[in-house]
């Protein structure tokens, strides 16, 4: 009998790996992994779908400690995306925010060696949530094992303005030659696009460990994919071209734009209708009911809504409200909020459950949209579009 | 061990009234209310009410059913000493065994009801809609010290002559049961929901299958034996909404009442939600064409024609041009260009080709399963 | 949504050769080795090799399969995107549907297939004891282009007449078949294991059903049929332990071999784990007067007695100065004072009294599922 | 429709509130609620199973940061329990193990109000690992119920070898005045017995949110059975006395004695052939073999294990494996140990994958069973039954 131990498997290691500062308030309570997406989804549904997708049947989640409630609360047992089936083994390990000391690499690198050393997997794939895309992991390892390199990253060909600070690309020269530059610093390809480093990443298990081993023993206090990152330069690394459709959430106005991007039929049906389902929480919410007087074009909605008034332009998530005269334009609306009658919101983004009162205004602009904290009250007007 | 109730779903008939509905699925799997198949609502009712075993008896076409049950996990039925299970006929070394009525199928699943060993039984059909509090059901059938508790509703006396008619002394004791009077002495009418005390029940349908096999049936064999007999059978009053969607008229009114998500039903009561199995779809679209009032739309629908009190189910394509006027588009129907709908019910993964109108004035329209009407257009 | 492969297992036949052993049960739900049915084998396999959807075709006596199967938990197969359904025959409007043979099994259960749209669909039957790698199976029939790959075991040359024989080329391109030959050319014998590539194998039922109906079974008429049309039909090498438990003697010879945990079937190796359905029992526990030698014991089981060379299943009870030999005592069997059992099965539930002596020489024995031997005493 | 929010509803808080300083190594890397426990049992199963036996669907899991790994490890989605199912919730809160400080109370007492105010739990029960029971929580509502006090405390009259210095006992004197009294001041009834404090209580969920808000202002630091022991005496206590099997893990020797208590076949009836199922984490093992040579009297074993030596009133758990002419007797083998050939052990706990090398001896005495840590290999004779 051939050991299962098999040249197929392989066990995901999912991160919050992402600086979140630019996300502003929305990531103040929250990791970028849980912020709501598209009416009903929220940014880890999409990694965890790929994982799925692939049958990987071994996870290791490593997020902050500070993450925990917002993660819990959504995954709970992970039924949603299989993973708590009787082959699958999943793991979190939270860790304490301090991650420049050197116990933090300790303990950090500790727990990973400790998952990798009992995994069954012969390889490992590390993907993030900041990255939102639908990446198969089976053509992805396939690809890997064809190489036959140390490691392989995952790029796409990006516009200058899908780059951040933060970001990295990848610069090829000669043959073997790779560079990992940081945005800021790199010049583009020559049709003008920058091959943007996806912070996905395949590679043996094996090889992993020793990877980890020695930063252990350098005392480094790196988090994975950051260690990656900085030690590609070292390995003979595999460059694999993601070409499907990917919104890096960078800033307050990428995660405008991506969802915004959902109203656009082509990237709608690449992100959400393509071969490999998006799986998230189920909610069981009741249909949404449009009244005799409701007026809504160009929008996308979730269930349990109750539409009255004018909705344009805009993403409504579950269980949001619209009362009669009230006008959504050019906003995102997330679960709960209610829009009271003769109020207006344009180009805004309102975190769960906020109420925005009778007859008040919230106006951002294209560029600058607004965005307005979980659980706010609106009772005067805001903004006005010359913010 | 010993589990205090166990249900019966009764999905046997093949509800040929469905006409179309129920050529190729079991009536409890038609489509309903835009993301619900109508044994949803008895479903959930059993686990809102703590009924913890649910067998669901079909002998129709029982994939779609099967499919949309699965393993009982978006009812929460898939737990530790808790489940639904299907129950077809089977072959058996004494032949085999097909369903000759209610109180039949329930014999002839003596031995799941058995294996849980259950000190009442639960019997339910699957195909109406409402929301029902077994457990307070079940509670008033052991204060009452009853041998069988039957559900009734109060009708218009006009109507009664349609049901199976209880007649009740003032302890609400059934004392006399009419099957469709013609001039009904109460307006209190069998909902075919009964609470049995199972040890009994069992021995009542050996008792006639070791000699003539009569209990055929509930209504008409089991309970008139039980008055006869004198056991202790109790009228259970309920109050509120409740609907048989056992023909095409009353399933296309049925959905209409659903609209209105604020009726009766009050389907968004949070403290008694209604289950269904999860699509995994993504949130619907409304095009710059679009235009809908007093409708209900679901995950994976995009609308970009014009919709008016109509229920839109999951993953409906609507093309522009196109309006649908008080009508039921099942899930999964791809309707084109310019076709005007009104009055009907489109069936599951129907495609409706430009141009086409349907409408049959009074009388309501159904367009079946996977039917094709007119030239399907290449997706653009 | 395209799934790779769905696996079929064709439990169907009612096993009248294990005699009272499928009287009351389907022959895949017959206790094996303990802690174990006869699927868990075929159904552990499906899991380990990747197959994340089995369907499992039954008409007899499902109550016992179904209520083991489940929701398909115990094997991980009631996640996301795979499950485990049982396909019982069903009445639809063109009349009730009872298999006929292999092929017309598959046929009947074409829109549970037609549901998952797989590339290739893997053909099992229920009833052989083996561990065998079905993705392997898989990539050679992808790697060969083939359109039916047979998993052959090579057997004996005297045992060769009694399986279907099949002579390949040195490509392993199978060239004839011959049913139970008298001289066989060659020495592989079909395991009743296919790979199909569905739309080819869906195309040959539709046609033949349309026709004359003749396409029945897969030895008989598909595998022949394929041949003779030319089409890619390839031979998969099976090494390993493969065991038919069709009959009372080899369910016995297979038990007898199964109690050495270090025997060629290898089932304790934690890569190839065979799973089944846990049934929450203590620990075992051995009394005083216990002895056991050469045995296997589980969960749930109180040995008062001598055990020697035998299976005990799950919550099995032995009186003290019983002894049991040679013997397979199926699960909850309980067993009384100074009983003598020797080269017998013991059925589930069965319950033997004190003092009874079983024990028929050369032929096994065989105690019906909660049959009773002799006086049951009282518990003490 | 009325709502569901009925008065059947409990949900349930299983914290760790136990001192565990008297078991010795068998709780230096994890908490009782872990220890294993009859062969294929760890304590925590059985206040989970009473849990799931009565269709609790709301539980809240209290326990110190420490203990986290050995938990998750077992609970891991809370399959086995039924934690899982779709109308369930389940929450872990892991706290830091400073309890003194009122930083500590402030986020304690926090977490629990979130849990207890977001609750549809008309009644909270709590309970611990450390009182090994098998209790119908259902009964003891209905009993709590009917008898329209405050709280009801459960209590079971016990010989003074069951108490500990820890326990308290409850002095019952006047009709309703009720004392708790530490074990070692209490004086036993009439009948010699004493009525053990079982840790276990019901109250209403609005009460308990009350005690804690109470606490919460009175910057108390006490974790949840401590507070409720030390206000008991405020409120109108109703007593339930518990007849079935308990054993108060306050010592080894008690540890020892409950695992020999299941040798006893009455007792084992009483703790897992009772109505009420215990579930554990499902390990699909394979059958125990027992070789020609075996020779086993009055003792208890899990599956998957090996023998073939000479095991004589001890517990062996799953995968041990006991070679020729090796002898145990008085012993409870934790999972995975494997005692060589020609070894003897004796009134020994050998923890998990313990290997007692060939003809070696681990003899303790019956009074002082040995305990032998976690994967320890033993190479030479250990006590001798002088210790």
């Amino acid at each position: 009998m051939k050991t299962k131990m098999s040249s197929n498997k392989m066990c995901a290691i999912l991160g919050n790996l992402e600086n979140d500062e630019n996300l502003g308030t929305l990531t103040k309570k929250r990791p970028i992994a849980t912020l709501p997406f598209d009416c009903k989804y929220r940014l880890v549904d999409f990694p965890l779908s790929s994982i799925a997708n692939a049958h990987i049947n071994e996870v290791l989640m490593l997020f902050d400690e500070k993450d925990r409630r917002s993660l819990m609360d959504h995954i709970q047992s992970g039924k949603e995306w299989n993973l708590d089936a009787l082959q699958n083994h999943f793991f979190f390990y939270f860790y304490s925010n301090e991650h420049q000391a050197e116990s933090f690499g300790l303990e950090y690198y500790g727990n990973l060696l400790d998952y990798l050393q009992k995994s069954k997997s012969q390889y490992t794939v590390v993907l993030g949530s900041k990255m939102l895309c639908n990446i198969d992991l089976r053509i992805l390892l396939r690809n890997h094992k064809g190489q036959g390199r140390d490691i392989t990253a995952v790029f796409k060909k990006v516009d200058s303005s899908q780059t951040g600070p933060h970001d990295r690309i990848f610069a090829i020269n000669e043959p073997n030659g790779l560079n990992l530059i940081d945005a800021e610093h790199a010049s583009p390809n020559a049709d003008g696009k920058y091959n943007l480093c996806m912070d996905i990443y395949i590679l043996e298990t094996e090889r992993l460990v020793t990877i980890i081993q020695q930063a252990e023993k350098q005392k480094k206090a790196e988090i994975l994919p950051q260690l990656l990152k900085n030690i590609l330069g070292d390995l003979q690394v595999n460059l694999y071209e993601y070409t499907g459709y990917l919104s890096n959430m960078n800033s307050i106005s990428a995660f405008y734009q991506a969802n915004m991007d959902m109203l656009n039929t082509t990237k709608q049906n690449a992100l959400l209708y393509s071969n490999q389902k998006i799986y998230t929480k189920v909610k069981n919410e009741v249909p949404t009911y449009y009244s005799e007087s409701s007026d809504v074009k160009n929008s996308q909605f979730a269930t349990g809504c109750l539409i009255e008034g004018q909705v344009t332009d805009s993403i409504i998530s579950r269980k949001v409200v619209i009362y009669n005269d009230a006008v959504v334009k050019n906003s995102i609306l997330m679960p709960g909020c209610r829009i009271l009658p003769g109020a207006v919101v344009e180009y805004a983004i309102l975190d769960k459950n906020v109420i925005v009162d009778a007859n008040t205004a919230i106006k951002g602009t294209a560029e600058n949209p607004l965005v307005i904290e979980k659980n706010a009250g609106i009772r005067e007007n805001v903004g006005g579009g010359s913010e | 061990m010993k589990t205090e109730i166990v249900a019966m779903i009764l999905a046997g008939g093949q509800g040929t009234r469905l006409g179309k509905l129920t050529e190729t699925i079991a009536k409890p799997a038609v489509p309903f209310g835009g993301r619900y198949r109508i044994i949803d609502f008895t479903l959930s009712n059993c686990v809102n009410s703590g009924i913890h075993n649910v067998g669901v008896v079909t002998q129709y076409q029982p994939l779609t059913l099967n499919s949309h049950i699965g393993n009982g996990t978006s009812w929460g039925l898939d737990g530790i000493d808790s489940g639904v299970t299907i129950l077809q006929p089977y072959s058996s070394s004494d032949g085999e065994k097909w369903f000759q009525g209610t109180a039949h199928a329930v014999y002839q699943n003596m031995a799941y009801i058995d294996s849980l060993n259950p000190e009442y039984v639960l019997i339910l059909s699957g195909d109406h809609i409402y929301k029902m509090d077994y457990e307070d059901m079940l509670e008033k059938h052991k204060d009452k010290k009853a041998s069988l508790s039957v559900s009734v509703i109060e009708v218009s006396l006009e109507e009664a002559s349609r049901f199976g008619i209880m007649n009740t002394d003032e302890a609400d004791r059934i004392i006399e049961f009419e099957e469709k009077p013609a001039k009904p002495k109460s307006d209190l009418a069998s909902m075919g929901i009964y609470i049995f005390n199972w040890d009994r029940l069992r021995k009542v349908l050996m008792n006639s299958y070791a000699k003539d096999g009569l209990m055929l049936d509930f209504g008409k064999h089991v309970i008139p034996a039980y008055l006869e007999s004198g056991e202790a059978v109790f009228a259970y009053r309920f109050k509120g909404y409740w609907k048989d969607v056992g023909t095409i008229d009353s399933l296309w009114e049925a959905n209409m009442e659903f609209i209105h998500l604020d009726n009766e039903l009050n389907i968004s009561d949070e403290n008694w939600r209604i289950y269904s199995r999860n699509t995994i779809s993504p949130p619907h679209f409304i095009t710059k064409s679009g235009c809908i009032h007093q409708s209900l739309v679901v995950d994976g629908c995009y609308v970009a024609g014009t919709i008016e009190n109509s229920i839109l189910s999951t993953g409906v394509r609507i093309k522009e041009g196109t309006t649908i006027k008080d009508s039921v588009i099942m899930p999964g129907a791809q309707i084109g260009k310019n076709v005007h709908i009104e009055r009907a019910i489109v069936g599951e993964d129907a495609v409706i080709g430009d141009n086409a109108i349907i409408n049959s004035g009074e009388e309501i329209y159904v367009v079946g399963y996977n039917e094709v009407i007119g030239v399907k257009n290449d997706e653009d």
